[in-house]
């Protein structure tokens, strides 16, 4: 097993894919001559040359529709979004044509295309750049999406969403990009629709995906050394979304903490809360807690911003609120 | 039309020409009274006046390997494409022998195996998609050329701009249409519009503009074949202006005040059919009862049409549920 | 007291706030000349001209940041959105500006700009035209939400719209205009966060808003000749939320059915139903139910498209399983 | 500089070029250092090199009734338009007292009184919104002028389409200043763009287009004063694109490996500082030591904004919560 960085797990996702099919292509701002923004195809305009790995204008809109133009007749387009927060200026191409045009033409046509980038807050970048999108494409039916929270997933997973026939929404997180672990020499892949049990505890589940899996372990460790045994789960896929992962752990543990770094309003985490509020609604002892991010638009001050997301404290209150501690 | 062309071939062209034009103008009449029948609901856009823009282009490809897309009002570039009337009307109908399996309707015709793909229904949405089936003819080193038409509503969408920077820095073998019938909905173009004479509108991106008469499918013809070999031949971008006029209004439920009916008037008098007719006529290709002949097969289309889709079942309810994703 | 349509109601809003405050003005497509292309700016063109009633391209992510930027500096524009579909291209302009824009510059800069239009499904429109997109608004914090239900809350919840110094989504529905109901002569305003108790009850509280009203006070009639006593509760402000008018009834009746045509994942609906579930958590006697449109793009055949969306069967059904009947 | 603007008046405008010029160097020098000493985080776009464009545009303005928006790279627009240098650097900071309360940082400096409204992150996002200001202005018969100041990147982005058409369309007031610094992050314009002079971007909007040497500070504002004039007088939108330079990197974490040493030291011998204080001593308006007494004044400008910086507070928590809404 080598230890690589998630940065160099999804490069090599990209990389084994494109060598598998010559089909897959990759496109965006700065992914080609520059190595990607956050160097994530690193090496693969040298590879494969620039008619595979191309370097768009500033023009989302424009080249997310082509890309998804590409994939109807034949392309695998990996789309880098050099961050989620302007794919907002795509989302009717991704909501409009991508996630419609195999149900409006009967079946006719489908969208092999992978949408990634980085989502959610990073460091001292203010609202228009610390945005957790995904409750957005989580919305809408037509789309998948997965969020990976190791380098593991992340390579086994965009493998993956490269291989799907469907449009992909593929979330990184720029303060995962260096986070390191563990992946085989072998080929592996991760698929859709399976959450994955990181810890096992009787306690309590805590449910988490992407970037704030971090917070969760080290919040269930600081629980663990409180007494309290904590089952933690990790999402994975959203959509679709492993339900019975949850539900079989939070009949066994009778209380559960969603922890999900978006706003809380119409978000996957109040989602996956009602979810389970109303599927285990027999098993559960406390209300479901979701410990998201504050309702505000992300603050440029450090200390403000880290206030504005989930903490190892906020996950813990929430525990003991939900095993009534205190 | 060349000389040179031979004149059985010459013939033959026209014959097809007219054949399709009149087929349109008679699907279409079967479609406006089969919609004030209540058997066909929701937008529908009538091509009624157009025809000669979308009969004279599309004759110029070669739809084994070239591609067209266009938006909401598609009956007239479906047809041209070759789809069959009874697919057409059943969709019209919702039904599940439509083209779309009755999810799309008037809107969204597409065909897969005839390269028609659809049928957008967002202003502009599809000048990114068409662009991409640029890039993927260009990566596959494939030598199809795509047309892709849009209204003069549309060029004012920033997707248009965007997607022809692009289409020319990429040398995409891509022919922008933009078929100016002169309304977008209840505007008149020049009053939303800086510029009066589109062919301008590709200067930003080194893009030679042309305008062409919409109303005669010869010169439509003549210009889209030296148009069309070039971007095949070249690998680059396009921009005709087609000058063109819609009959009825902007759909069905629109019952057009904001036009006069002189204007309406003058332009009923430059019909395309019936220019075509009368030169068919004078060059003997045609006779009166030749015409009233294919008139009548054509209008007999359409009933059998109306037939196939009055016979055909409605949707299973499953199907609400199927094409959503693969 | 006068008996007008929600268009009416919608018109008389404007109307009277234009009249008020020469700094509001109206923009979008088709709204001067042809009176809206749903006939809601009937004569205000007339009245005010074309420098506070202005036709714009179809340019949506354009028009929408113009009115935006028009906000910050002391106009209170009225962005009509043709429909809510199109809004999509304009929402980097909503999410990055309208809604960031106080936030970000420390309180200097507020956005009074009202964005309207219809949402949610009409009829005949498949998938590109017939989403409701609210949650999308909604998740965001920065923006207000309004959706009435009624004529008498259109004027009233528009007037308040308009006079907020928030950016605020208005949420009408096509289906909607046409539907009568009485409004006083003398000015009144409906205040942000009231929800109103449409039908007092006992049994089981009912949660729902904008057009999909309907369908609940068909089913709470069912549901009356059935012996089932429903408490009706109609939200009208999604953004902010009254919260406590929910709680309140689900705290007399102990059971609860959220209905929210739009898709269910990450929605307003799964939203309010967490909400429920955990804030009423010692009170429910059974899981909250959610009745949503389901999880498919809109298709166009009739029967299919009503199958999509909530039904008074649904609605019933819904009630059945949270009362724990047959 | 016309020759009738008299000696003196002559002297003061390059004396206030100079002195703003260097002003906006030493300020983005320090802001430099102290990101390096971790002060200031996230991104931060320095303006180095391209001084000229900001000071010579701006000074043709009356900000008590004229506009200014820009991009994230915003540190130099805001000192042209007079903002203090002390509530810049505690932004920075992130501090209570920056002009954006610490909540908007380097990408976000606002002013509502001095007409700057920001600081936009989102490339090609303010367009609109300049756009709007300038619908303003025309609704409320002023007489005010809006400078849109944006990259070479931002040319390629819909929303500038979009708006050029519709300020030509309503004649709105607004100079759109493409500031092409050459290079959009690590691409150069002329690989993302079809033409080279973007002089004719607006073209296809009846709008004339002029390039500037953006190194000459009184070239720059030679041309800006003839066009904001002839902006005021008749308004009508122009477009102007100003040729500069810049000699740091995209942001603080670009090592600008994708151009050569020798373009860079190319511009740096045509610095618009050195070229003005040369020009400057040549006239007799200024001498060495002058020049070195105002740098040293400048620099202990900075050092008091660091100071002020350093001494100010975080801001409260409460404040997370603040200015989401009014
Ligand atoms: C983005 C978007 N905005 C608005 C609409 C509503 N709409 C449908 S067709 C139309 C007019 C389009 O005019 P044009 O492009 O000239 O095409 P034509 O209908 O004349 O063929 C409008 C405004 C839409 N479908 N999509
Ligand atoms: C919509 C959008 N896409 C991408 C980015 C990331 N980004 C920030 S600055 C930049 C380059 C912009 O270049 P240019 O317009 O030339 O301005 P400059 O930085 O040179 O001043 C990019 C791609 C963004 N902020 N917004
Ligand atoms: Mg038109
Ligand atoms: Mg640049």
């Amino acid at each position: 097993m080598a230890i690589v960085t998630v940065r160099e797990a999804l490069r090599q996702a990209m990389d084994e894919e494109m060598d598998r099919d010559e089909n897959v292509i990759l496109l965006g701002e700065e992914v080609a001559q520059y190595n990607g923004a956050y160097k994530v195809s690193q090496g693969l305009l040298d590879k494969y040359g620039p008619k595979r790995v191309i370097d768009t204008p500033i023009s989302e809109e424009g080249f997310t529709g082509i890309g998804i133009g590409a994939a109807l007749v034949g392309l695998r387009p990996i789309i880098e979004w050099m961050t989620l927060n302007f794919s907002i200026q795509a989302m009717d191409q991704v909501f409009s044509n991508a996630a419609k045009m195999r149900y409006m033409s009967g079946g006719q046509f489908s969208c092999p295309a992978v949408f990634r980038g980085p989502n959610g807050p990073a460091e001292y970048l203010s609202s228009q750049h610390s945005q957790a999108l995904q409750a957005m494409y989580a919305h809408m039916p037509g789309l998948k999406m997965m969020a990976p929270s190791t380098a593991y997933d992340a390579k086994g997973m965009l493998k993956t969403a490269i291989r799907d026939d469907n449009p992909v929404i593929y979330l990184e997180s720029e303060l995962m990009y260096a986070l390191k672990g563990e992946i085989p020499s072998e080929e592996y892949l991760i698929p859709f629709g399976e959450a994955a049990v990181r810890r096992q505890g009787k306690d309590v589940t805590i449910v988490s995906y992407s970037k704030p899996m971090r917070t969760v372990e080290a919040a269930a460790k600081h629980l663990e050394n409180m007494g309290v045994d904590a089952e933690v789960i990790d999402l994975r896929s959203i959509r679709p979304l492993d339900e019975q992962a949850v539900y079989r752990s939070v009949q066994k543990t009778n209380c559960c903490v969603i922890v999900d770094e978006a706003w809380p309003f119409a978000s996957v985490g109040s989602h996956v809360a009602w979810l389970v509020s109303k599927n285990c609604f027999d098993w559960l002892d406390a209300p479901v807690e979701l410990v998201s991010g504050e309702d505000v638009p992300m603050p440029y001050n450090h200390k403000l911003e880290l206030a504005a997301q989930p903490s190892v404290e906020k996950i813990i209150a929430a525990v003991k609120n939900v095993m009534y501690m205190e | 039309m060349a000389e040179d062309s031979g004149k059985s071939k010459g013939a033959k062209l026209l014959n097809k020409f007219l054949r399709e034009m009149l087929l349109i103008r008679r699907f279409e009449e079967k479609s406006s009274k089969m919609y004030g029948l209540r058997k066909i609901g929701g937008f529908c856009h009538l091509y009624i006046g157009q025809e000669a823009s979308a009969v004279g282009s599309i004759a110029a490809l070669d739809l084994k390997k070239d591609y067209v897309l266009t938006a909401y009002r598609d009956h007239g570039h479906a047809l041209a494409c070759g789809m069959d009337p009874r697919v057409l009307m059943a969709e019209l109908y919702g039904k599940s022998t439509g083209c779309s399996r009755g999810k799309g309707g008037s809107m969204h015709f597409f065909d897969a195996e005839k390269h028609f793909l659809g049928g957008n229904g967002i202003v502009g949405a599809h000048i990114p998609i068409a662009t991409g089936v640029g890039l993927k003819i260009v990566t596959k080193d494939e030598d199809g050329v795509v047309l892709c038409y849009f209204g003069d509503g549309a060029i004012h969408q920033g997707s248009f701009h965007e997607s022809l920077n692009m289409a020319k820095i990429w040398n995409l073998p891509v022919v922008y249409i933009c078929e100016n019938n002169q309304y977008g909905m209840g505007t008149e173009f020049k009053r939303v519009s800086a510029v009066d004479d589109f062919s301008v509108m590709g200067a930003s991106y080194g893009i030679e503009g042309k305008q062409v008469n919409g109303m005669d499918v010869l010169e439509v013809y003549g210009e889209l074949s030296k148009t069309v070999e070039k971007t095949r031949r070249e690998k680059i971008p396009s921009f005709i202006e087609v000058r063109t006029y819609r009959y009825k209004g902007h759909s069905m439920s629109d019952p057009a005040k904001y036009r006069s009916k002189e204007e309406l008037e003058s332009y009923k008098e430059q019909d395309p059919i019936l220019i075509l007719k009368a030169l068919m006529i004078e060059r003997k290709m045609l006779t009166e009862e030749g015409y009233k002949k294919l008139d009548k097969e054509l209008r007999s289309i359409c009933d059998e049409a109306v037939k196939f889709a009055e016979e055909s079942p409605e949707p299973e309810l499953e199907t609400l549920y199927e094409d959503v994703l693969v």
